[in-house]
């Protein structure tokens, strides 16, 4: 390869069709309250984690359902679990629940390569 | 795809394309980047078509490229602008012709400017008044060339000695047409067929026995766009953008690529050549590349004008599986021998100083 | 002697003025342009929020519209507008005169043309339809693609002609984001393998049940909700539609394959309503609806005493709404011709 | 007549369990930890023996606990499992006293009638015959109602019986007709000998007099002994197993062997002791407010039996402990269901499974070693120095109220105290628990622990039951761990607090973590009984129910919560008191939604009776001036 100064820049695009959704089908499954969020971010808002690290279960639960793991994987651990977000959703979400399948199933992902 | 919704668009973006009498201004970055298609639209004018085309040896650039790079603000553009348009003026021309898509998509841009703010065009006026002595009228016509070829396409294609027909299987050929974004996405009105479903490229294919491609990343930017390419760690987002359209348009299996852009042949040829490159990967048939045309080289070709005369050894992406398709009498050892152009003759000076 | 009123549209508005005038003892002469009274309503299929069938509002409709008290004159346009101190007088295209004491605008709304957001290529592109043409499917319980197989993925895309500055419209449609959350809950239900994602720029659920219908449609349905405009399609070579979007909520772009994209037409002043507008002089707003009187307690007089707005000629409104406008309407009538007696 | 081959299929079936329990018990001792086995050694020798003894008679045979709960359902236990027993112990008697020879083979014992036909006449033979009738009869009468328990639970009291898998079914009904066909069979021996006592002679007499009862004996004979025979070699892949193993398990839990945080040899004993008799399936809210009805304990046993995968199960549990306080047999319920809920986290365990009648060691997903930090962007601890620290935590940051309540009360006191996480402070872990996911607490634990550390505080004050539950039992800490309601307790009968009393009714609700889940019960009601009317309500202390909004359920919809919320509410405002009390945000943060009655945290009521609030702490200030003053 010839040395040019710069490499192929990867898109920020999400590619829908391209991205392995099952972390999402399989909390769906589990967890239909999964469906219900409208993204109003009180969970954020609340969420003691989000508030001294850039963490956004708003955010982590989108990008869950677009496939776009990767970007999740690292950042869930960081969840405490603690309930504060549970407690205000107006939606009636089980933030809680969602975090534990996310977890349970980047886990079987590296097992099984999901 | 219904063809009849794109005919109902297209019939209602006409525009108003002057027949004869063509104040010509060339582009900065064409006369280097492919020299042989500027040569090739005056040889088709004048020498094909039999028109009158001027062009002035005191041209300079139009800014533009400075202006969508951030470092010449709008009013010094204008006052250049202003200038041509005193060239134009002052050669007794009305219909201006613009080679470039930025120039032109500038043009357009100044006039209706000044369409809405009149004071912003007496201030110009008094400014070029001021520093160069020089007045102008507004062109009765503004086109880009690739308006102009398409408006005498049928004539063109009436003394075409080639058709965009694959001769050994006789479909048309499979055309990609990408049209430089400058030419109708700031003004749809202003270009033919408007700025989603463009015509001016593919009324020229059609006319010429090709076949258009539409494809999702159709509307997709280059990737030149100023700035990501002359900063060369921005060079990245440029080919990405390329990348993009080359794997979108590469199950319609297209046979090469129509541009009316000066940066859009360059890096959709050129990015070709580096994404082999850097990950061997190619996007035509057989493992070849997608060979990328400006229309005058198009047209050219219909018109049965040599190949290299035409400046297609400029191309790093081999552009013979389509001469081989098209069936054009070329030969390969010339390709590379340097040679006075047949088509520039005396009378028509390149410069006329 | 009985006072005689014209009633301009037989859509819901219509109708309704209509049938509430007659109740009250007053002739009414009731235009129709179309053959068949009922306006947009004999078009749609099951109407939001309680998905209730459209022919049962059409129903109701007849029943107060059809009796002697009302002339009916369908297949007729407006084509003279008189007014002559209090007393009105219309010439129709059939060169009919006709005279009133009172006129009653009710020329409703129409659908904006999709075709006019050209990157979303309604017309062009094979499986790009609108919303009444999804409700034309429903109606004929057929809904599949252009070469007759079933959608599994389907993109819903809202405000199309609504709160967009390019096409002319700086107003919410209001009624739009209900209908897209309906269609997709009726996709579901007469496709139960299919996908439905709605890409919306607000969701705008103001109706009485209107965000339990969207709650439904995402617990019950798996509707999927995309924060986002679309900004265009296009078509893959296996003829399936490639959208683009910012899923604005991810801070992305996005981009996804449908086999079919809906669009969801917001509600513009209808030609005739123009039509009328031009022949009487009737004042339009900046948003091109008849301006009513006063916004907020003379919605349904004009800027002509003795002409009066019934329905979504003034606003986009649902049907809930035009029958208490036309109601609102009548009532304004009654007094204007007791006044004038 | 010495032997029929008859008797084989319950020979088969004898010798068969008795080899399997035996070789079963040993291979669960050999899995013991060293500690435990010692404690085993210990308990076997010691006052443990006798204890389990008197236990086993109890509970196993006389089921005590049940009968305490409910008669009906005791009394179909006892009559099964007592009576049962005494056949056998007095059959062996029998044989022994009336057989040929002394020392017989079981079967004798268990055929007596087959063997000796014309057995007891006369005399002491008729009267001990009449003794053995009179014990059948009691297990026909237990067995008509276990039959009616299946057909129609409310026969034994019951709201919900466990649903059960074919094995069960087939032991079951070989069960079912071990005492009928015995009766039977007996019952055509006696007619065909005239031989009985009031219940086999009376019942064969009659069979006799229009059957050809000496025909029909055989049969059933045959049918006797294959039911037995059946019963016994299903027992250990049915939940029947819980006969033998329960034994075993009180003399584990006489010896101090407690169910510890992994499988083990215990939870596994505990396990298969379990009966299905289906009491925590009625004290369980999740069943009669909720509607779940699969995940109760008694289905988490037979869950893990099974080898299914528990994981759903094993999370939707509100963990309130109720069923814990009712099991009649003592499982650890809520300690067995944390183990299952580690075991979704990476390399936490094995488990050891039977599969039918053998044991499978299935592992785990491999044990990864932990490199991350999940926690590492928590910000340095620096906490000021202080007597009390105050951890407000999560859930109290969400009601400010309570909050509000404890600062007015702590600056009333005149105590030297830091509110340490007024800012917002870190989760103290114990959500990750319940969650299962240990390490991830641990990382939280030690980060509190440095601050508290830090502030060189000697009491540690918490407003809530999760944070006090996990400060209390997971931190070691060198303070002490006081909720709220024993800290404000304490203050007042030390008299540095002095508190109104108020005019007002109020029922207390006891938390789940605080009541049954850390045993603090009177502390806050003798705080309301001080500062208002406290009323009694049915579910107090272990009684107690849940609010529904526990973190400890995972799976829970938030509409099935609120239903647990209404009910509960609606049961203890039933009186209309003027407040329902509680000490916990998260429970008043539940009931708020849930009822229209005044929900407060005692905090709140106490602060509300506050004398002259905040006046004590200026007058301790202008004291401690003069002092100064004094000095100088």
């Amino acid at each position: 390869m010839e040395k040019f100064g710069f490499s192929i820049s990867k898109g920020r695009q999400i590619d829908y069709e391209a991205n392995d959704r099952r972390v999402a089908d399989f909390i769906y499954e589990r967890e239909p309250s999964f469906r219900l969020c409208i993204e109003c971010g009180g969970c954020s808002a609340t969420c003691t984690t989000g508030n001294l690290t850039k963490f956004s279960l708003r955010e982590i639960h989108i990008l869950i359902k677009r496939g776009e793991n990767d970007k999740v994987r690292e950042d869930i651990k960081k969840c405490m679990l603690c309930g504060k977000c549970t407690l205000v959703c107006p939606r009636g979400v089980n933030t809680r629940n969602i975090v534990m399948l996310a977890k349970q199933a980047f886990i079987k992902s590296d097992e099984y390569a999901v | 795809m219904k063809q009849e919704g794109k005919r109902a668009i297209w019939s209602e973006y006409q525009k108003e394309i002057a027949d004869d009498k063509f104040f010509y201004v060339r582009s900065c970055i064409r006369q280097n980047f492919f020299p042989g298609s500027e040569v090739a639209f005056l040889r088709i004018m004048r020498d094909v078509l039999k028109k009158d085309v001027y062009e002035h040896p005191c041209h300079t650039t139009c800014s533009g490229i400075g202006y969508h790079g951030d470092v010449v603000p709008v009013e010094t553009a204008m006052t250049v602008v202003a200038r041509q348009f005193a060239l134009m003026t002052e050669a007794g021309y009305t219909n201006y012709v613009p080679s470039c898509i930025t120039s032109f998509g500038l043009y357009t841009e100044i006039l209706d400017t000044w369409h809405h703010f009149p004071e912003v065009e007496e201030k110009v006026r008094k400014q070029l008044k001021k520093a160069t002595g020089r007045e102008f009228r507004i062109p009765e016509n503004l086109a880009h060339a690739s308006d102009v070829i398409y408006k005498f396409r049928k004539e063109i294609f009436a003394q075409a000695k080639y058709k965009l027909i694959n001769k050994e299987t006789g479909e048309p050929l499979k055309v990609v047409d990408h049209i430089g974004c400058h030419y109708a996405k700031m003004f749809p009105s202003k270009g033919v067929g408007g700025a989603e479903y463009p015509y001016v490229l593919s009324g020229m294919v059609e006319e010429w026995g090709g076949e258009t491609i539409d494809y999702p990343e159709r509307r997709h930017c280059c990737g030149f766009g100023f700035r990501q390419y002359l900063v060369q760690a921005n060079r990245g987002f440029s080919v990405a953008c390329s990348k993009e359209k080359f794997e979108s348009m590469k199950p319609f299996k297209p046979d090469m690529i129509i541009t009316n852009c000066p940066g859009c042949p360059m890096f959709l040829d050129r990015w070709q050549y580096v994404i082999n490159e850097m990950e061997g990967k190619r996007y035509g048939k057989n493992g070849e590349g997608i060979p990328v045309f400006t229309y005058e080289e198009v047209a050219g070709l219909v018109l049965g004008f040599d190949p290299w005369d035409l400046g297609l050894q400029m191309h790093q992406t081999d552009c013979e599986p389509v001469l081989k398709k098209m069936g054009i009498e070329y030969s390969p050892e010339d390709k590379y021998n340097t040679k006075i152009c047949a088509s520039v003759s005396e009378n028509h000076n390149l410069i006329n100083v | 002697m009985s006072k005689h009123v014209i009633v301009i549209g037989g859509g819901v508005a219509g109708l309704e003025a209509a049938g509430q005038l007659s109740k009250a003892g007053i002739e009414v002469s009731l235009i129709e342009k179309d053959s068949l009274t009922g306006g947009h309503l004999n078009n749609w299929y099951k109407l939001f929020p309680d998905r209730r069938h459209s022919s049962e509002v059409k129903a109701y409709l007849d029943g107060i519209s059809l009796n002697d008290r009302i002339r009916l004159l369908t297949g007729t346009t407006v084509e003279k507008f008189h007014r002559n101190k209090s007393h009105f007088s219309i010439i129709t295209d059939k060169g009919k005169e006709l005279s009133a004491d009172a006129v009653v605008v009710a020329t409703g709304f129409d659908l904006f043309k999709s075709e006019k957001k050209e990157e979303y290529g309604y017309g062009i592109y094979d499986n790009v339809i609108s919303s009444s043409d999804l409700e034309v499917m429903f109606r004929s319980g057929k809904i599949v693609l252009q070469n007759g197989t079933v959608p599994k993925t389907i993109g819903i895309v809202h405000c199309v002609g609504s709160r967009d500055e390019k096409a002319g419209n700086l107003y919410c449609s209001k009624l739009c984001c209900v209908t897209a959350v309906k269609q997709a809950i009726e996709l579901r239900e007469h496709l139960p393998a299919s996908k439905v994602f709605c890409f919306y720029m607000d969701m705008r659920m103001g109706g009485a049940f209107y965000e339990e219908l969207y709650r439904e449609a995402q617990e019950e349905w798996a509707v999927n909700f995309i924060r986002g405009k679309v900004s265009e399609a296009s078509e893959t070579i296996d003829n399936k539609l490639v959208i683009k979007v910012e899923d604005t909520l991810a801070g992305r772009p996005l981009k996804m394959e449908l086999d079919l994209l809906v669009l969801m037409a917001g509600m513009e002043m209808s030609e005739g309503g123009k039509k009328i507008a031009t022949l009487s002089g009737l004042t339009t707003g900046q948003n091109r609806f008849f301006s009513a009187a006063d916004p907020h307690y003379g919605s349904n007089r004009s800027n002509i005493n003795g002409v009066f707005y019934a329905g979504t000629c003034t606003a986009p409104m649902n049907i809930t709404e035009t029958i208490s406008h036309a109601r609102a309407a009548v009532s304004d009538v009654m007094d204007y011709l007791k006044e004038s007696n | 007549m010495q032997f029929d081959p008859f008797v084989i299929p319950f020979n088969i079936g004898l010798y068969f369990i008795l080899i399997y329990v035996v070789v079963r018990s040993i291979i669960w001792f050999r899995d013991l930890s060293r500690p435990d086995k010692l404690r085993l050694q210990r308990g076997f020798f010691g006052i443990a023996f006798v204890q389990s003894l008197k236990e086993i008679f109890l509970e196993s045979l006389i089921h005590r606990k049940i009968l305490k709960t409910n008669l009906r359902l005791g009394y179909m236990h006892m009559s099964l499992a007592f009576g049962w027993f005494l056949l056998i112990l007095f059959g062996t008697i029998e044989a022994d006293i009336f057989g040929a020879k002394h020392l017989n083979a079981p079967y004798k014992a268990i055929f007596f009638r087959f063997f000796n036909p014309e057995h007891g006449r006369i005399g002491f033979e008729a009267a001990y015959g009449f003794l053995m009738d009179l014990i059948l009869a009691f297990v026909l009468s237990g067995l008509f109602l276990a039959v009616s328990k299946r057909l129609w639970s409310g026969v034994v009291g019951m709201k919900k019986t466990t649903r059960l898998k074919t094995t069960d079914k087939i032991a079951l009904t070989s069960l079912w007709l071990i005492f009928p066909s015995r009766l039977l069979a007996e019952s055509f021996t006696c007619g065909a000998y005239n031989s009985g006592s009031f219940l086999t002679g009376s019942l064969g007499s009659w069979l006799a007099s229009f059957l050809p009862a000496q025909q029909l004996a055989y049969p059933f004979w045959c049918l006797y002994s294959l039911s037995l025979g059946t019963f016994f070699v299903l027992l250990p892949v049915t939940r029947y197993m819980h006969i033998p193993t329960e034994l075993f398990l009180i003399f584990m839990r006489n010896s101090g062997i407690r169910t510890g945080d992994k499988t083990g040899s215990f939870s596994e004993v505990e396990t298969y002791s379990c009966s299905s008799c289906g009491i925590c399936i009625d004290a369980c809210q999740l069943n009669f407010s909720a509607g779940i009805t699969n995940i109760q304990s008694a289905y988490l046993m037979k869950a893990i039996r099974n080898n299914d995968d528990v994981s759903e199960i094993a999370h939707n549990c509100l963990l309130c402990g109720r069923c814990d306080q009712k099991c009649p047999v003592g499982i650890e319920l809520s300690p067995i269901r944390m183990i299952q809920r580690r075991l979704d986290e990476p390399g936490n365990d094995f488990k050891n499974i039977y599969k039918g009648y053998f044991r499978t060691r299935q592992t785990t997903l491999q044990e990864k070693p932990i490199t991350s930090v999940n926690y590492d962007f928590l910000p340095g601890t620096n906490p000021e120095k202080a007597d009390v620290l105050f951890f407000a935590g999560c859930m109290t940051h969400l009601t400010p109220a309570i909050k509000n309540s404890m600062v007015k009360i702590l600056d009333a006191s005149g105590v030297n105290y830091s509110f340490i996480d007024e800012q917002g402070g870190v989760c103290c872990g114990r959500p990750l628990m319940l969650a299962g996911q240990d390490k991830e607490a641990r990382e939280l634990i030690n980060y509190n622990s440095q601050m508290i550390w830090k502030s060189g505080a000697h009491t540690l004050v918490t407003s809530c039951p999760i944070c006090y539950k996990v400060f209390k039992e997971s931190y070691y800490l060198d303070v002490e761990v006081l909720h709220h309601t024993e800290f404000i307790k304490k203050l007042v009968d030390e008299g540095t607090l002095k508190l109104n009393f108020l005019r007002k009714r109020v029922v207390y609700h006891a938390p789940c973590e605080l009541g049954r889940g850390s045993g603090v019960y009177d502390a806050p009601k003798e705080l309301l009984k001080h500062v208002s009317r406290l009323e009694k309500n049915k579910f107090e202390d272990e009684n107690s129910l849940c609010c529904g909004g526990s973190l400890a359920n995972m799976k829970i919809s938030s509409q099935k919560r609120n239903k647990i919320a209404q009910d509960a509410a609606a049961e203890l405002t039933k009186d209309y008191p003027d407040i329902l009390a509680t000490a916990c945000p998260l429970c008043k943060k539940t009931f708020s939604s849930a009822t229209d009655a005044h929900v407060a945290d005692i905090s709140e009521i106490v602060a509300e009776a506050l004398i002259e609030p905040g006046i004590k702490k200026n007058i301790i200030k202008q004291n401690s001036t003069i002092k100064e003053l004094v000095k100088i």
